[in-house]
């Protein structure tokens, strides 16, 4: 194991990257990032906008950027110091454009042979056959992107970059358009891809399915800079900036007034809004009179029809369901505590619990799911 | 019938050639960034700019016995570059160079670069991206380039005339032929040798023209 | 003996296109009197002289002005002794038969008929046959008005081309072109070879001929009765004999 | 409401259309649907490939239909038999590409300002104003397509087709690419003009959040067929067939074995796979022994850590959980009852009942939970 | 000098017109799925395959009272086309009409359908997807239709000499007036009239490139 591990982190990508995108607009974007990405899958999160495809080009060595360096393992791929810049085709860096790219005169199997060149016959052509077939295209193999779905053409994108045998592999949202049955498929496809080999992969993604079905590290980007990173769980679930907060999908984000600070028990007391909701959320740099948002995942708090007694939660709200909407597979409540909260509960809940609008609940609030926003 | 057949080798070696050098130089024009590169595309247009018998008059200045070509080629040949095949062929690639650079490298320049920068991620160096992307994305404008330099080799005729002198078998192209009888006033024998070459030629432009749809349509249409 | 060692041999002669049909004719009986094959191509004096000079592969050249071939043998470029007149051009006024205007009749008086709005002619600037024409109509007195009728062709061709297609209703061109096989829908008036100075043809061996004997032969054989005859026939004017 | 009712009635998309589609693959796909849109928006859900973006591209007249006809309200826009075919230009839809085309050579602003041709100055300017900035995308107006991301591209491509009053209008995953703070916004501003305007609103989409959240109506496309439509709970919970069951998200996927039927009420018995597991299904055309499927969604499964009493569920089965992994904002936890089960519940749940494998628990299902697959 | 004026007057003309009707038969040929269109690609490149004064020769013969386009002409103005400004034109506008179509089309062809279908969708009918959307991303192949177009005619003398009867003023095209001074032996003064010719055109090819390498970078350059 031992060695194995040193044998991946000898091949981690680490780049630190500066480049300035001036448009048309009077504004211009700045990316301007470190970061460090072992072997495994890295989750790039961030808003439209935020700079992830940006970032992926410059390590694709497609964009060139201002200053910085990038190295994988002991290679050098950049450095603006050194004045290093290796060009993209040597940099064995497989990366799915967002746009996908396909070549359109040529078919989806030819597409998907492009980049295994140096491969003798043999080879290549079983290579090809799985992949066409472990990404359901072998149907389509003699036919030109211009004549594939759209879904088909992501597919096809996908199956021409992991067919390669790259040390660096960068993904731009590969799974959007596809469906559900073949997202599934596929993530479980790259996971046994990234289990086999173990190189970094880049993976950018707005969605938190696929963060939490693949990720390993989350790497956050905002308006060009890295905001925080870390396994999945302590990134998203603890927003650092309101703004990441949206993104990751807390519904309840709620202004509070301190009340007390209780330091031994790493706790503090605050007042929701304007009402009398008193809960117990984790301390932070604040003190009594401040005012103070806290983020709140609908899908965190437990509703119950009776008042739960002998629970370890700390933070018991009475409430009123005010709606119930289905969302996905989930149900989604808008209860009155005083201030409004958002609740996700299952179909099967709320039927078992036999839930309606105006009855009376309760929420329950564990102190660690609320998160102090900066 | 002699002059025909000369006609269709000269035109076909100077396509083939402009193809080849063109190339480069299309590529080059396309893709540098030098921002310098429209003085370039200017001077590429520029043998267009003189009439035919004046560029002819250079080039066989050029190619006499004391021009510089003519002495760089007598060195290695032996004997003189001007009235040889070869001279036409070499009078012909500069007269026509226009005509195969400018549409490659348009067609160059239209491919999409999101495309190259796949190509280059997927391994492939210059030449295979050229070779495999480039190069049959920019299929009409190769066909194009062919068509122009080709024609308009056939039918070119001022700076063959200065620089290959008229001899018969040698250098006496179709055109010149033509061009021989109506200064004669045969013009019946004119008539006839212009319809066998607008019939060839039509007939080469339309295979031309007929594979390069088959090829190519498939993944513009719809 | 000399016929069995003809056989085989091969001239170039670059000849002035006016000698065009003149040239057939010549080549032919000489090639049948000696075996000899005669290649002739005919063009503008002026390319030749400019393809001479840069080492074009000719034997022998028959100019349409005696001037190149002197250059040449001035630049080195001529056998000196060669050197000779084998012919003088002269110059016609052309029209359709069907024109408003009877050239045969009117003469000069035809150019200035209201009917005739285009004369064409052989640019005097190079073609020696343009420049006859400008002195002959200036020997005329009417150069001055019909100056603004004038276009001009690049050779007596051309000039021929423009009025053959109804472009211009009137041309000054070669007696040898006006009576070649192509000219018969047209009349003429012979311009009176006093008016103009002689239009001298003048060829020459060229230094760098690949068979002199046979070249001098040919050039020879214009020079004989039988080739002064042809020329005649074909329009020419034949230069008392002497040595320029 | 009635007088609204029928002009909204008399505005509907009425299609029926047959076009093959060859490529170069032996195989040939054809598309032959007959469908009707009333205004409101219409969800257009299948697998990739089904054929979605087809029918879109044959309404909006950028593909021949083979055959068939389709008419908006009084128009009839295509009829093979009548021989009558609007040019798109013609046909009054608007129609957001699934690979977008946005106009290289324009700005942003331009591109969203090309529909409005016929539209005075002045109020071009305003309109064309407002949507930058709904849809975001007003600090990028003088930037050219080349020189934005993956996502403002999408909400440009979306905003050009909105401005224009269309209609109909045609949505081809516009959402994809988008962070989910993003796709809330552009789904409460679709929701908005969907009001506004009652036009038949057709949209392709992969995401039950975005069925959800948006649909009025499904139609459902497989294989080129329509092969269900209703309202998204009937259609998309009771799927009538396994490749559509997997499709919208059906988790669990269940071989059975009819035990007994007891028709008065409108039930019958089952065994699941090999197991001893007994469940209460809805009645189906089956017969005693005969082997049937069933689809249970994963979030539609209560778990208890005690035998649960007094529910009106009926299926209640002991187990065991196997394992447990985060999903979204979601937990999946596979429970082994003799047969397997993926089950989802809240992280807050997990939390309050202390789960965790090999904890004993009771599943509880609902009877019409269960969906037989046809 | 004059001469040269007329030439570049003559270019600018021919070139304008061409791109008028050239831009037409271009999309056209482009656009049009009829399966015989390659034969109509191959007549526009057929000007190109007769020697220039012979087609001058046809096109005088035309012109001429006897001749077709003469006839209508003269009906109409009351006086020949031959030896005139506009004659000139007209055959150079014959003669050129390849150099301007074949870029076009390839241009407008490497258009991308999906932005067609998206213009249609927005409600804009042929001519405004033309000029909005197709024209400006030919603008490539416009410039090279313009520049081979313009180019190939000021350097044009075989049909300009046979059509324009070498007219001080209205027909004497610097061209010819180039080729009068070597026909002549003025050596030094047809150098010098090429040179200045050559420079003109040079900078007005400089002016065209540099313009249009501004114009249409932005959304190609990464
Ligand atoms: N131009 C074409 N020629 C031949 N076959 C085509 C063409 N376009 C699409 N197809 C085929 O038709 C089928 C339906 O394609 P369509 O694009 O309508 O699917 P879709 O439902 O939009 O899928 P996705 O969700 O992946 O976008 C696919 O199997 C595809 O391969
Ligand atoms: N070529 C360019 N010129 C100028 N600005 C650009 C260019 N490309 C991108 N930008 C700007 O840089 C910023 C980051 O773009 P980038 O494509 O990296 O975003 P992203 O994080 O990938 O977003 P998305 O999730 O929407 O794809 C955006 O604001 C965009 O407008
Ligand atoms: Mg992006
Ligand atoms: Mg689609």
């Amino acid at each position: 194991m031992d060695a194995v591990d040193r044998e991946v982190n000898s091949s981690a990508l680490v780049a630190s990257i500066r480049k300035e995108r001036r448009g048309a607009s009077s504004s211009s974007f700045v990316l301007d990032v470190s970061l460090e990405a072992a072997s495994g899958i890295t989750i790039l999160f961030g808003a439209s906008g935020a700079g992830k495809s940006t970032l992926l080009d410059c390590l694709g060595g497609l964009v060139h950027p201002d200053a910085g360096k990038i190295v994988v393992g002991e290679n050098v791929l950049f450095d603006s110091a050194a004045n290093i810049q290796l060009l993209p085709q040597k940099r064995c860096i497989a990366y799915v454009f967002q746009s996908l790219a396909l070549f359109p005169h040529l078919t989806v199997e030819e597409n998907i042979e492009y980049g295994l060149a140096a491969i003798p016959e043999q080879d290549r052509r079983a290579r090809v056959a799985e992949i066409l077939e472990a990404f359901r295209v072998d149907k389509l193999r003699n036919q030109k992107p211009g004549e594939i779905s759209g879904g088909e053409r992501q597919r096809t994108a996908l199956a021409r970059s992991l067919v390669t045998a790259p040390r660096v592999l960068l993904l731009d949202e590969p799974l959007t358009g596809l469906d559900a049955e073949l997202k599934a498929a596929i993530v479980e496809d790259l996971r046994a891809w990234n289990a086999a080999r173990r190189i970094p992969i880049l993976y950018v993604t707005h969605s938190r399915e696929e963060v939490d079905a693949l990720g390993e590290r989350v790497i956050v980007i905002d308006n060009g800079r890295v905001v925080s990173h870390g396994v999945p769980m302590d990134v998203l679930d603890a927003p650092r900036r309101k703004r990441l907060a949206q993104t990751a999908g807390f519904e309840n984000l709620l202004i509070a007034t301190v009340l007390d600070l209780r330091e031994p028990d790493g706790v503090m007391r605050i007042r929701l809004g304007e009402s009398t909701c008193e809960i117990e959320v984790p301390l932070a740099h604040a003190r009594v009179g401040d005012r103070v948002e806290v983020a709140i995942r609908a899908g965190d708090i437990l509703l119950a029809t009776e008042r739960p007694r002998g629970l370890s939660a700390r933070n018991i709200l009475e409430g009123r369901i005010v709606s119930l909407e289905r969302r996905g597979a989930m149900m989604k409540a808008q209860v009155d505590c005083g201030v409004m909260f958002i609740v996700h509960i299952t179909p099967g809940a709320v039927r078992a619990l036999e839930l309606s609008a105006a009855k009376q609940v309760w929420l329950v609030l564990k102190t660690h799911s609320c998160h102090l926003v900066e | 019938m002699n002059s025909l057949w000369l006609s269709f080798e000269l035109a076909g070696c100077v396509a083939a050639i402009l193809l080849v050098i063109g190339m480069p130089v299309a590529y080059w024009l396309a893709y540098s960034s030098w921002r310098g590169k429209f003085l370039l595309e200017s001077i590429v247009a520029l043998p267009l700019v003189l009439p035919p018998t004046v560029l002819g008059f250079y080039a066989l200045v050029a190619m006499g016995p004391r021009g510089p070509l003519g002495k760089l080629w007598a060195t290695f040949f032996g004997h003189g570059l001007a009235f040889t095949f070869s001279g036409l062929v070499l009078a012909s690639v500069v007269y026509s160079f226009p005509f195969a650079v400018q549409p490659l490298m348009v067609s160059f320049e239209a491919v999409d670069r999101k495309l190259l920068d796949a190509s280059a991620v997927l391994g492939a160096g210059r030449w295979r991206t050229f070779r495999r992307i480039i190069l049959p994305l920019s299929l009409p404008g190769v066909v194009t380039a062919l068509v122009l330099s080709f024609a308009h080799t056939l039918g070119e005729f001022g700076v063959v005339l200065m620089v290959g002198g008229n001899l018969a078998g040698v250098t006496r192209t179709v055109s010149i032929d033509i061009y021989d009888r109506v200064q004669s006033l045969e013009y019946g024998e004119a008539n006839h040798l212009a319809l066998i070459l607008l019939a060839i030629a039509f007939a080469v432009l339309c295979l031309v023209y007929a594979v390069n749809r088959r090829v190519w349509t498939p993944w513009t249409a719809k | 003996r000399r016929d069995l060692e003809a056989q085989g041999q091969e001239i170039r002669v670059a000849a002035a296109a006016d000698l065009h049909f003149a040239m057939a004719d010549l080549s032919g009986q000489f090639e049948k009197q000696t075996g000899i094959k005669v290649n002739v191509t005919s063009g503008s004096s002026g390319n030749f002289f400019s393809q001479i000079q840069n080492g074009a592969p000719f034997d022998l050249f028959f100019s349409a002005d005696i001037e190149y071939p002197r250059k040449l043998v001035a630049a080195g470029l001529a056998e000196p002794e060669t050197l000779r007149e084998y012919a003088q051009g002269r110059i016609v006024i052309w029209a359709l038969t069907d024109a408003k205007i009877d050239v045969a009749k009117q003469g000069w008086r035809a150019l200035l008929d209201a009917s005739v709005q285009k004369i064409a002619m052989a640019n005097p600037e190079y073609a020696p046959y343009g420049r006859a024409a400008v002195s002959a109509m200036q020997k005329a007195g009417i150069y001055e008005r019909v100056k603004p009728k004038l276009v001009y062709g690049e050779n007596i061709s051309q000039a021929a081309q423009f009025v053959q297609s109804g472009n211009a209703q009137a041309g000054i061109i070669a007696l040898s072109l006006a009576i070649s096989p192509g000219m018969k829908e047209g009349k003429i008036w012979e311009i009176p070879a006093e008016t103009y100075p002689p239009l001298e043809q003048g060829a020459v061996v060229l230094k760098s001929a690949k068979n002199k004997n046979a070249a001098r032969a040919f050039l020879e054989f214009v020079g004989s009765a039988a080739g002064r005859k042809i020329l005649e026939k074909h329009g020419f004017a034949i230069p008392a004999a002497k040595q320029p």
